[in-house]
């Protein structure tokens, strides 16, 4: 068998060996197994690579394997869950970087070896290079923005919206011109400058909380990338991948804005970027109930079906732990204790989910929304830990409110609510909360970690 | 480029709706990390240029680019794996 | 031939693997005559073989085959069509 | 545009909407629009192909296309629905000789105009008419058994595996011989006619009640075969067409198989042809209680929950409008009727289903299996219509029962049971069934639809 069969062979093993490792993911406890075969496909696609008759040497190869192995293995391993949001960012930013150079190198090779690069072939490279580029700067903003090292508010300049699209077009027409005039080598790397400057203008204009959507679709973008690299360099395992992560950013951002209340076309254009609207309605007039960290401990240690509904809060305070903690001395007591997880709850989809798994809570104790809805009416407690948008009765009862139409938690029906967070400042959609003001709820003021460190003592010492 | 390849993208396209539409929203961040991962088969491409000696400027740009889609595969898979060693389901009582 | 087209043809399993096990049992007996209908498409084979003046025996085989095909296209599409126009919901009180 | 692009845009709007099609099957209200979206997808084929270069004259092409149009339409239009398993076969046939006949003029073609024909282009042809002229003959058959003008008994002969065998070796042979040695025609055209032997032989062993399986695998093979037209002449919308087709053939086999009780691989190397095996239990010393056509629509009428339980015998009968005509005057009563559908009720795949449907019933009274399964507890009658081997118990009580294993309907657990057939005989599965001796079912004897009438009439004057 020539090399190239091999390396050809390989390419199927690990397009098929990818798609079965994504199937697994529809399965928790298929998920892992999945994983492995994905990592197997890779290594396979690896090795028929190098078999290839082109690679002649192997020394900067090497270079740059252990290199990327060095830097791959911290971030695999050291990075603490809740730094998962930039984590993900920062890697989109080395793929589309990946992706960009060899298309450039693609391109400056064909170049200078004289050849002449065909329509369909020169329309996959600057495609790849455009979106590519756009992928890093834009990514790396988000990552920015997530890490904290630049500010997460909207960086907003006059004439913005002008600029940005005076850029795209540009672009578009450097695009155009570099497909029919493919040894244009000047046009080629000024869109690709272009391009590196338009993904800055995208996000920085985006807080920092809508920067889950833009991960997503920056997600879909490095994958068309790579496909379209797979399309120049006529190579079909690149092609499948790309399309499968294009897909998977793609239809994860659709299921946020969905679950946000967003517009689909609004995500689609990346314009999302607006500041949140400010409230519709005010609190005048009414008083929430605070309740003490003895009192709140007595009602739970006597419920016999308890609720929790961890927010965006739980990440910041890190409480995972002790919400564990909390549910398994009620669990002691006789109680039950479930989780209703709302889409969007938190800063990136699964969020929760993978800080109560980091927790040891069993995923089959982890509701979806549409399976616990109609659970809270039975419910003695509803234990909101720092969630707030998500347990916001007025998408469901106020017309004017920017949130209304949002399915929520039905966390208002529970027969008593406790409400852990610091103050009464709003959430991520910056409107009131009617259910912090019913009659059934209470708030329990002060750090969620802190908080629920004194209910598992008085419960303890009760 | 052949034509074929459009009809790989496009039927590549439908396969991942389809699995990306059932994987429920449990598992959202590992398949992030995932896709990650797997977005590191831009190595079948680096690879090349770093290894077939063309020019240097392409075997520099393809050493970075080795190095970047390295990092992704290593870094994704195994965070992926650390994520999805921790969901688990209540068999038995925990302690 | 294109290796691509083994890619065509894997990816194009999985596709139908994953749409048919999601058709309920309710349409099996269409979605027999659906893939009847279907299976017509060897027309873009055999409208060539009739049409192209290679040879009588090409013609000769390449019209029984045309004439084949049609007849399942037509045949298939119109009793799927029937009987799904059969399959109903019980909306308001049936007379 | 030159014509040879419109062709391959053709092709590919005609695969996605072939796949979109598909996809409305897995809705019933999705149903139609899907096939209407199928159906536009062949016409652009058509069209796309008409236009190539290559097809220079039309007439002999129109003659094929008004000719299969005439066939066509009485086999769409006047074919009656109890007719559909021959119907079905009738087609593969027709679909597997179009494959095969392409195939051939490929080959010769290739061949007079003196081309080489490389090893991966003879694979494809020498596997399209391997397949497609065994798919031709072995539907044949079943289509013969089906329509009854071939017995349906097996037909066995002497030697008869050791004789399939050895068909099956030479045409192996063959295949390999001309796939390296594309110039040896005879070898070609003997494999082809072996083929057709080897599809004869393989089925006319099988009983006609099998053929349903049969059926299922030769769609399987027929796709098989498409979709090696498309490798051999690098059409990528056959071998996506093909592959759909395969995958569905095999699916619904498995699916058969699996709910009959019968191994996969069985299925696979189409070695199911034995003939049921004969009772384990005789109905010695019982005694099975008949009852009056009165008696039974007294039950029905007082009835306030009814669970119909339809089955070959209703098809036989052809009683589906009788019993709609029923199941309204019970609901007249302020009854309610569901109607349980075993997977493998009948002989075909949703065999039921559609007979059901042509006589008004709307579909979500038809219930599957598994949603019914605990309800016939709370069901005051279990009226079994012909049905006989999916109802019974042996198969959850009987280890030694050749379908003890099998998921069956548990119309025994009602809290009466009527089941209307003709005699004591048994089903397909040839064996005794308990139900009809239990202490809370009777029989009412006679044709299914000329019971159900009587019980019409019983209700009507009662
Ligand atoms: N999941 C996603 O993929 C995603 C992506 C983008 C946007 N979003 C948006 O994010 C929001 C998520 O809703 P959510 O209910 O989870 O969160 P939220 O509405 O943002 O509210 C979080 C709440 O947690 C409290 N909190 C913050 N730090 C805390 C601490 N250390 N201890 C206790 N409480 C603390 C805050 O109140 P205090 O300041 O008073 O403590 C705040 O009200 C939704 O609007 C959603 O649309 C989600
Ligand atoms: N659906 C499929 O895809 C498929 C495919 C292949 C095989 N099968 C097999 O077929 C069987 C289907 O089970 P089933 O319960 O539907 O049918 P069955 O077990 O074959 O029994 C049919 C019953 O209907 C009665 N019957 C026949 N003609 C009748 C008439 N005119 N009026 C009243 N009764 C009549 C027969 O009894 P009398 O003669 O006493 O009337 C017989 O007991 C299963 O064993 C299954 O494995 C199904």
């Amino acid at each position: 068998m020539s090399r190239e069969v091999v390396s050809q062979i390989s390419y199927l093993a690990a397009s098929v060996l990818f798609i079965f490792g994504l199937r697994g993911l529809t399965k928790p406890d298929k998920a892992r197994r999945g994983m492995l075969l994905a990592a197997v496909g890779m290594l396979v696609a690896i090795i028929g690579t190098l078999v290839k008759t082109e690679v002649v040497s192997y020394g900067w190869i090497l270079v740059g394997l252990v290199l990327g192995s060095l830097i791959g293995y911290p971030l695999g391993m050291w990075v603490p869950m809740t730094a998962m949001p930039q984590r993900i960012a920062f890697s989109h930013m080395f793929g589309a970087l990946a992706a960009t150079l060899v298309g450039v190198s693609e391109y400056f090779t064909d170049l200078s070896n004289g050849e002449t690069i065909g329509i369909p072939k020169m329309s996959a490279l600057a495609f790849e290079v455009l979106f590519g580029a756009l992928t890093v700067t834009g990514s790396f903003v988000a990552f920015g923005k997530l890490a904290e090292f630049l500010p997460g508010r909207p960086i907003t300049y006059k004439n913005q919206n002008a600029i940005n699209l005076g850029l795209a077009a540009v672009a578009a027409g450097l695009f155009a011109y570099v497909v029919f005039n493919p040894e244009a080598s000047w046009a080629f790397y000024l869109m690709l400058a272009l391009a590196t400057l338009i993904g800055l203008f995208l996000v920085l204009p985006i807080g920092g909380a809508d920067m889950p959507v833009v991960i997503s679709l920056m997600n879909s973008y490095a994958g068309l990338a790579a496909s379209a690299t797979g399309f120049a360099i006529g190579n079909e395992v690149l092609i499948i991948a790309g399309a499968l992560d294009g897909a998977s950013g793609f239809i994860l951002s659709i299921v946020m804005s969905r679950a946000m209340n967003r517009s689909f076309t609004n995500v689609l254009f990346g314009a999302f970027g607006s500041a949140p609207t400010a409230s519709t309605r005010t609190s005048e007039g009414l008083v929430a109930a605070p309740i003490s960290a003895e009192d709140a401990a007595l009602q739970l240690a006597h419920a016999r079906s308890v609720i929790v509904v961890p927010g965006y809060g739980m990440a910041v305070a890190q409480a995972q732990h002790q919400i564990r903690e909390l549910a398994e001395l009620i669990e002691k007591n006789g109680g039950e204790v479930r989780y209703a997880i709302h889409p969007v709850a938190g800063r990136m989809p699964g969020h929760m989910n993978v800080l109560l798994a980091e927790a040891n809570v069993p995923y089959d104790r982890l509701y979806e929304m549409d399976e616990i809805n109609d659970r809270f009416e039975e419910a003695d407690v509803a234990l909101v830990i720092g969630a707030n948008d998500v347990v916001n009765p007025a998408a469901r009862t106020d017309p004017g409110s920017p949130i209304y139409g949002m399915p929520i938690l039905n966390a208002d029906k529970a027969k008593r609510v406790i409400v852990l967070k610091r103050s009464m400042a709003t959430g991520f959609a910056g409107i009131e909360n009617d259910l912090f003001y019913a009659e059934n709820s209470s708030l329990l003021f002060g750090d969620a970690k802190d908080s629920l460190q004194k209910l598992i003592g008085e419960i303890k010492t009760a | 480029m052949a034509f074929a390849d459009v009809y790989v993208f496009v039927l590549a396209a439908f396969v991942g709706y389809q699995i990306i539409t059932r994987v429920p929203a449990l598992l959202h961040t590992p398949l992030m990390a995932a896709t990650n991962a797997i977005s590191g088969i831009s190595l079948v491409g680096s690879l090349v240029a770093a290894g077939s000696d063309r020019n240097t400027l392409s075997t520099v740009l393809g050493v970075i680019a080795v190095t970047c889609a390295m990092a992704n595969v290593v870094g994704g898979f195994l965070i992926t794996d650390r994520m999805l060693s921790m969901f688990r389901r209540a068999e038995k009582k925990q302690n």
